[in-house]
Formats: structure tokens, sequence, C-alpha cells
């Protein structure tokens, strides 16, 4: 009994869970779209390799999912995020293509 | 304090070449500084050159003249050992002289 | 290398000492100095610096316009190479010159400097102008009373005027 | 937006070459191909003129400079780092007590390999490192005293060229050549080395610009520009460089800038000294 209960009171939290995620998703999206790009733009930091345009687009994510622009600030959570990898991805590139531009 | 003022004045065979340097922002009124907001005029509007107790050069200066702003003229009568007297005043009421000697 | 200096700040600083040696000098008249805010210097023609054509500009400063004359030589860059600082020099061959000035004509306000000659000084300056764009630039030069002018198209990629 | 990124992160990509360079660190070689390279790419320029970056590329901007040069804007900042340099810190010592020559004529040593510390000390690091050690706080690396100290150093070194040593110390030649790969590593959204503006573009305008050929780039330092309305140290520059190509700059003064600055003064040895500088 008390554990059909609680089996009831999980799929009961389920179901809310859904719901929730049906409704108020966009806030949720944000963040899990805002905490990847950050992943991705912490690690082009430490590899120096950091774009300002990476670091300007984070921060208008955050501002507008300040503002409940919760479509535009996922948009723009993901184009950071594509930025800080491609920038990742120059530096991966870089680290021995520098040479064939050195003057010999 | 420091002056503002540089000066060069050259004592030529027939004239004195003079070159004046004067330290100012010679701010436009068109500029905005970081946050976004208007910096006020602030410009030099006379520069007087004086020798002999005469005025041989006046510069009358609107925003448009550059930072740091700089001169160059040249004048007949004086002669090496000579006395320069520069002086400038802006919208603001700031001013700077000096006396240089003429080489 | 004449004087030293300590930089930044000089011109506001140095507002007292100024004000008590131009009382001095007997340039400028005292009683103008007093109010404690800004207040323009007797002989700027204020007026002029606030036109914002070349004909108002010159009709404010001379009183008249001015024509063109291969006397005058305007000595501009044909692109500069930043507008900040534009050198720009003036000269003439013409008699009796008590006057010079340096118009930018698509400045905000066209008049940019006005110089005057007395007898004994060259019709002659040089001097460092801010344009915001690429335009004319004209050299006027007052000569027996008349005015006569040259002016040099000045490419400006890189303005004067930005922030 | 997001098409634009993924076709830059395509181009860096496809750009990808198999390196097939070789690994071996030969800074007389390579100084000389660098120096072979300017020289014969420009051969109208006299190569003590390479200090003059983009005047000696430019009629036009040339005429302005000299007109500008007639009264320097900077002369403000050399008199103050001369009033600043004499000026003794609170204990009574000078900067002139932490250098050679009490610190006359010594900006072509500049930057120099400490076997010491295992690190390249540039005239900047070395400023504040001598008020540091007298009890003084560090001065803001890029503008104003900085600019005003070196400034006046450069001045009282004009003419002396520049002889940048790298000793025979693997540790030396680990910063002359992490100098050299910063310098040609592509960087940015903008996907741009130092080198793609100073040695492939070299000479080119960038609107009413010239960019300056990387050769003799670090003789005017620190300079005046126009654009800045100010003095700039050799730290300004280079972080400023980065932001233009979109990439975020290091801290001034970084090993890295000071590996880069090692790298560039040293394939300028032989050029004089012509700070400080007058810029667009």
């Amino acid at each position: 009994m008390r554990f059909g209960l609680s089996i009831g009171l999980m799929s009961l939290a389920g179901a809310a869970a859904l719901a929730f995620a049906a409704v108020a998703s966009p806030a949720e999206d944000f963040k899990a779209a805002y905490a990847k790009a950050e992943a991705a733009s912490q690690q082009a930091a430490s590899l120096k390799t950091q774009w300002t345009t990476t670091v300007a687009t984070l921060h208008a994510a955050q501002d507008a999912a300040k503002a409940s622009k919760y479509d535009d600030a996922v948009s723009l959570a993901h184009q950071a995020e594509a930025l800080a990898q491609a920038s990742i991805a120059q530096a991966r590139e870089q680290a021995s293509a520098w040479k064939d531009g050195v003057i010999r | 304090m420091a002056s503002t003022i540089r000066v060069r004045a050259v004592a030529g065979a027939d004239t004195t070449e003079v070159q004046s340097l004067i330290q100012h922002p010679m701010d436009s009124g068109f500029v905005k500084d970081a946050a976004g907001k208007l910096i006020p005029p602030h410009h030099i509007e006379v520069v007087r050159f004086e020798h002999g107790g005469k005025t041989v050069f006046t510069a009358l200066w609107g925003p448009a003249v550059a930072k740091d702003p700089y001169l160059k003229f040249s004048f007949k009568g004086a002669k090496k050992g000579d006395e320069l007297k520069v002086s400038w005043l802006d919208n603001e009421g700031a001013s700077d002289s000096l006396v240089a000697k003429i080489q | 290398m004449t004087m030293s200096s300590d930089a930044a700040g000089c011109a506001r600083r140095s507002m007292l000492r100024g004000m008590a040696g131009l009382a001095g000098l007997g340039l400028f008249e005292a009683s103008r100095l007093l109010p404690a805010y800004a207040a323009d210097a007797p002989d700027w023609p204020q007026a002029a610096f606030k036109q914002k054509s070349e004909i108002d500009a010159l009709k404010q400063l001379y009183g008249k316009n001015a024509e063109a004359s291969d006397k005058v030589t305007l000595d501009a860059p044909e692109i500069a190479e930043n507008g900040a600082v534009v050198p720009i020099a003036v000269t003439s061959s013409l008699p009796n010159v008590t006057a010079i000035a340096v118009l930018v004509v698509e400045n905000p306000y066209t008049l940019a400097a006005a110089y005057q000659i007395p007898a004994g000084t060259r019709p002659a300056v040089a001097n460092r102008l801010k344009m915001a764009k690429t335009t004319k630039v004209v050299a006027v030069v007052e000569s027996d009373g008349k005015l006569y002018s040259a002016s040099r198209d000045v490419k400006v990629t890189v303005g004067g005027c930005g922030g | 937006m997001l098409r634009k990124v993924l076709i830059i992160g395509a181009i860096v990509l496809g750009g990808a070459q198999v390196a097939c360079a070789d690994d071996a660190v030969d800074p007389k070689a390579e100084f000389k191909a660098f120096r072979d390279y300017f020289v014969g790419r420009f051969p109208k320029v006299p190569f003590d003129d390479f200090v003059n970056g983009p005047y000696s590329m430019d009629e036009g901007l040339r005429k302005q400079w000299k007109d500008i040069e007639e009264f320097p804007p900077y002369e403000f900042a050399v008199d103050k780092g001369k009033e600043m340099f004499a000026k003794p810190f609170a204990n009574g010592k000078t900067y002139a007590d932490c250098f050679p020559n009490q610190g006359i004529g010594i900006r072509q040593n500049f930057p120099y390999f400490d076997a010491k510390s295992g690190q390249v000390i540039t005239l900047e690091l070395a400023l504040n490192q001598c008020r540091e050690a007298n009890g003084e706080k560090p001065l803001d690396y890029v503008k104003d005293d900085m600019a005003a100290l070196t400034a006046y150093m450069a001045f009282t070194s004009r003419g002396k060229r520049f002889d940048i040593k790298i000793p025979d110390d693997p540790r030396a030649l680990a910063a002359y050549r992490k100098g050299e790969e910063y310098f040609y590593t592509r960087r940015g959204q903008l996907n741009f080395s130092c080198a793609s503006c100073h040695v492939q573009s070299a000479g080119n305008h960038i609107r009413t610009e010239v960019l300056a050929p990387a050769l003799g780039i670090m003789a005017a330092m620190p300079i005046y520009r126009s654009e800045w309305g100010a003095m700039g140290t050799t730290s300004r520059r280079f972080t400023t460089c980065n932001s233009q190509v979109r990439a975020v700059p290091l801290p001034p003064q970084d090993e890295l800038y000071r590996d880069v600055e090692y790298f560039l003064t040293y394939m300028g040895n032989g050029l004089p000294v012509s700070g400080p500088g007058a810029r667009p």
C-alpha cells in the first residue's frame, strides 16, 4: 500500500514534471542551452582562443533571458556555443597549421 | 606645475618661425564617453602671441581644432634672445601662459 | 623639449594661476573672468563659430563673401590618415593680409579656425584640424579688405568625431 | 548569425593542412629569412626606414607624418617620463638604479631573456619590477605613466640599433618559439594571425590605414596614435590588435605577449630605435 502510494506519487510527480516541461520549458531550455554554451566558452578561454563575439553573445543571451525573451535567449546561447566550438576548432587546427605561415 | 605650452621660436635672417603645441583635450562636444554620454565641448578659444609688447599673432579656435593643438607661423622684427609671450584661454575660463626665449 | 610637463588635466588645474597671469598680461578684461562658470573669451567670435555654412560663417566673421584666388595656397592631404588630426597649412602671396580662416565645409560647424595677422607677420599658418568626414576644406585670406579663397577636397575614412 | 559561425568553422577546418614544417628552432636562419622577405618585397624602402612602419610605404601618409613630427604630440609624454624618471621613490632610490647605464640609451636591449627567472623581461615589466622592488605600486601597463616612462627611455635611445640576444638556453629558445607560434597563429572570429596583417598584407590599405610591415614594428614603441588621441605602450598595441580580430586579449605583459615581443624585436635586430612614434 505504502509502496503503491509512493509509486503513485512518483508517477504523479512525473506527470507534473512533464506538464511543467510542456508549459514552462523555455526557461529550462535556456538554462540547459546556456550551460552548454558556457562550458564550451570556458574551454575556449582555457585554450586562450576565446573570441570576443562568444563573450558578447553569452551576455546577450543572458540579457534576453532576463527580459523573459526565452526564444531569443536560447537561440543566442546556441550561437554562443557554436562560436565557442568554432574557436576551439580553430585553436586545434592552428596548433600545427601556424607553421605553414612562417617565413623561411 | 609644468606648463601646458611648448614653444619653439627660432630667429632666421628675415623672420622668426614660431611653432607651438598646447596640451588641451579640445573636446568637440560631439564625442560620447565610455558611458555613452556626450562629452561637453571644451576647447581653447583664443591663443595670443606677443613680442615686444605687441601682439604678433592671434588664433581664434572652434571645437574642430585637433587635440593638443599645433600652430606654426612666422613674423618679422624679433631677434635671438628676445622674449615671446604665449597665452591661451578656453571656453571654461581655464588658461595658461608662458614666456619663451627666441633661439 | 622646451619645458617639462606633468600632463593630464593641466588645463583645468592651471585655471587660477592662469587667471592671475592674464590679469597681469592685460590680455583679457578681468571682469570677463570673474564668473565662476564658463564664459567665452571676449574677442571670440561665437556667432561665426556656430554657423553651418561657409557663406554664413564668413558673413558673421568678416561681413562679406570670398572669391577664389590662385594666390591663396591650401596645403591639405588628399587622404587624411585620421580625421582626428589633419595637418592643414595656408599661405598667400597677396599683399596686406590681415586675416586667415580655415573652414571644413561639412563639419557640424563650418568654421574651424580664424587667425588675425598683424603687419609684420607673414600670411602663413599651419595647424591640425578635426574632420568628421570627406569634405571640402576652404582657406580664406583677407587682403586689402577683400576675401580670397582656395579649396580642396580631403578624403576622410576614419572620422575625427567618433567616440 | 549561426550560419556565419558555421561557415567560419568550416573555413577553419577546411584550411587545416598536415603540418610538415621542420620543428627545429633556428632563430638565426629565421631572422635572415624574415629580413630578406621584407627587403625583397619592398625594394624601394631603405632598410632603416622600416622602423617608420606605414610611413615607409605611402607618400601621402609620409607627408602628414612629417608635418606632425615637426612638433609631435608625444613630446608631452617624453617630458613627463623624464620627470618621473628623475623623481626618487619613497625610499630615495630612482628608476636609474634599476637599469644598466642609469637607464639611458638602453631601449635597444629590451626585451631580454633573464636566465635567473627563466623569463623574457620587457622594458615595461622591468619598470614595474623596479617599482615593486622599491616598495612602489606597479603602473597600469597600457598607457599614461607607463607610456611616458617608456617614451622617455626610447627617446634617450633613438638611433641605437636593436641588439636582442637569444642565449643558448633551451628556455630562451622555447620563449622565442612560443612568441613565434603566437605571431603566426590565427585567432579571433576573423581568423587572422599577427602575420596575416603584418606579413602577408603588409603595405596594404585598410580604409586609409596602411598596414605596417612586421619588420621593425617594435622600433617605434611606445606610440601616440591619433585613433587613441593618446599614447599607448606595446601592451596596448598587442591587446588592441587582438580585439580587432575579435579575439579576447591576454592580460597585458602575459608571458605569451612578452614572448611575441621577444620574437618580433629579435627579427628587427640591426634596425634603429625610433620611438616614441606617432601613428594614425
